[in-house]
């Protein structure tokens, strides 16, 4: 059996697996390492919608997931930093956008808590800020900690440099930020690859992104 | 191997699918690494840090870099790949082990294993089987029917102490298959050396029958 | 970038030390890096999953997957390394950032900043900057001594939402350097260009100083 | 500055790092990925000596910290299994060896957990056996969860197989274990490396752990 042969998909049978109300992970930071060709592609899927996004930011005006937002698809933004998008800060003021504001770290970390089996975990992150009202705090060495709970998704549209063709990922320097922690924490994981290579052909020390990790590949 | 042992992995690896990923416990588990061709499509991961486990090295070709969790010489197959015991144990944890096949001292009527410690022991060693009964997403118990002093090892409750609350989801041992679910443990199959009789003799725990239901 | 700004950033770059790991903000921040040479023996390190980062491309040699926190270009030197975002405020928070070198919008007398959100508006971005302020063995804020409203911004208290509830180590700005402690602020640099009563009418915070202690 | 003129020492400067009563994490599986040459030269260091050791196991009979243990230089060991070597049974059972047992998954977790700035997370391993006693206990999902806090060492040694000259670290094959979540985790991290190689001669995107965590170098 050629794995290859399961695992890789166009890039519409990839945009048709995100369903309605679906939580997202989206890697990248900015449009760095994002899956651009993936989140368009979900213009084409009328299904894509009522969506909760986590990802750091939610792109550009009119690029990525900020033709999804425009397009009314997201309902909910899960992230770091939105303000780098006039029309994130515009749907939100309309009450069309619900937003949970994450720390960066604190982001990356629930969501690899939430690819580890880790239900929940205490940081010091946040501790005393706006971000920590309505959460559970405990002192641990007479600091306080902010509990904060996993994240996953139903489905993760990741981006990579290549793949081997079980399905092993490799990254491009500052490309790679999100997208391995969200490679561990959705029920399907989809990668978008420049380039699919031989199994054998990547360095077994220097692989990122173990192939059990990989559902579907897009090569775009 | 013994023949009994024998007879149990290859039941254990008839029970694996094209594709799955599959950690093989210390023991019997892991000699179903030795009944595994590429042809069978199987993934076998081991908690020490390796996805891509093939099978033992002749004696001189043994890398003292590369071992199982048994802390037995490896090789690694193409496509494998490396990564730390935190890293490891997150894809486990997670749910991203196919099937972990384990062995065991005891299994209880709910399924429930006990294969770390002996009752009235001091408890030195658990490893990585607690980390596996929680995170696989189906665990396969391979052991012997009964115990060397010929006492069940699938019993109403186990004398030893548990590994864990989750019930495990197939039990194979040299007589019978057990599968499990809400209402404890069905017996599945039985092996052609062994009937239906020898098996209900020398198992304690209470299990119903995919054979009863159809008569 | 503005003279006021140069000076600010070449205050901060002389208060780095030969090996620190260091993470430069958004902002003022930011022109530190153009400041140090390799003489300087600074590594800097950016959350966005780079240790190593070097000066700008010129305009032809700009790599789209290399970019610093501020999404802008950059380059790796040799000796860089690349990390997941997990990975980096791991490295974050666990303390191995010898010291960040933060942007404020006001700090308070007890050094604890506010830099991500203005009072009474919506909050919709927050980035690094908390991880960093808990996890930096150091915290240097770069600021102007005052807003472009004039109103100072080393306060007694924020009106802008706080960052995080530890406070800063070092607050630079163009016309002087303040260290924390216990006690809160006490200036320990007046700039050539300012004296202590400017220093004195355009901070609202009280501070003690080490000159006055001298007097 | 020659940034290995202040990383790289001998051995029994790196031994003297070592001091009465520290907690010391030490990398490997069983001797696979052990730094043993750091180990036993403790032994010539008679400060090296009430020691907490967090390590995965105990050696083997007189072999590294096997060694360490049978010159009475260990107080309490936390790890995962030390059933294989007789002489850790032994000295427990004679009262005097604390010892805390672990689950492997859980020890890494934790080791990072002390060196990503995590206080403290759910894990549900060990939830529901004798190793939750005197946990507190917590549901997730349905599920109990156990609360575990993080481990960090004042010293940690470990093994790479190579450095370059700033202390960047990659490892050999299943060596790889514990080192480099170790490597996170202590006040002082000391690397036994087979080898030294340039800055710039290993692949940034291969480097497992950067510079920044390794404050010593032995060639060993």
């Amino acid at each position: 059996m050629d794995p290859l042969s399961e695992k890789l998909i166009d890039i519409a049978a990839a945009a048709a697996l995100v369903r309605r109300g679906d939580t997202m992970l989206v890697g990248g930071f900015g449009l760095v390492g994002k899956p651009l060709a993936l989140v368009e592609a979900l213009l084409t899927n009328p299904e894509a919608t009522q969506l909760t996004v986590v990802s750091n930011n939610l792109g550009e005006p009119g690029e990525g997931l900020g033709r999804l937002l425009l397009e009314g698809r997201i309902a909910k933004a899960i992230g770091s930093f939105f303000t780098s998008n006039p029309d994130v800060v515009a749907a939100h003021g309309r009450g069309e956008l619900e937003v949970e504001l994450t720390p960066q770290g604190t982001l990356a970390e629930a969501i690899r808590a939430g690819g580890a089996g880790i239900a929940a975990f205490y940081t010091r992150t946040g501790a005393g800020t706006k971000l920590a009202e309505g959460r559970e705090t405990r002192s641990f060495g007479g600091l306080e900690h902010l509990l904060w709970p996993a994240i996953r998704g139903n489905v993760a549209l990741i981006r990579a440099r290549a793949a081997d063709t079980y399905g092993n990922l490799v990254y491009e320097k500052t490309a790679r930020n999100f997208n391995p922690d969200m490679a561990t924490a959705a029920d399907v994981v989809v990668a978008q690859v420049d380039e699919i290579v031989p199994v054998g052909s990547l360095d077994p020390e220097a692989i990122v992104t173990p192939h059990l990790l990989v559902d579907r590949l897009v090569l775009a | 191997m013994s023949d009994v042992q024998r007879q149990i992995a290859e039941r254990v690896a008839r029970l694996l699918q094209p594709g799955e990923i599959v950690n093989l416990g210390i023991g019997i588990p892991t000699l179903v690494a030795d009944l595994l061709t590429a042809a069978d499509g199987v993934h076998l991961e081991t908690e020490n840090g390796l996805l891509g486990v093939g099978p033992a090295p002749d004696a001189d070709r043994i890398d003292a870099s590369l071992v199982n969790a048994g802390k037995r010489p490896v090789t690694a197959l193409p496509g494998s790949s490396y990564f730390s015991s935190s890293e490891s144990f997150g894809l486990i944890r997670g749910g991203h082990v196919t099937t972990a096949v384990l062995g065991a001292l005891q299994v209880d009527a709910c399924g429930r294993v006990a294969n770390w410690a002996l009752a009235g022991k001091p408890i030195l060693g658990v490893g990585g089987a607690m980390d596996l009964l929680v995170g696989a997403q189906r665990v396969i118990v391979a052991t012997t029917h009964t115990a060397k002093s010929g006492a069940p090892k699938i019993v109403s409750e186990c004398s030893c102490p548990l590994s864990s609350d989750r019930p495990v989801d197939v039990v194979v041992t040299e007589a019978a298959t057990f599968t499990l679910d809400d209402r404890g443990l069905t017996l599945v199959e039985v092996a052609a050396d062994f009937d239906y009789a020898w098996v209900r003799a020398h198992t304690e725990a209470a299990f119903g029958s995919a054979e009863e239901a159809q008569l």
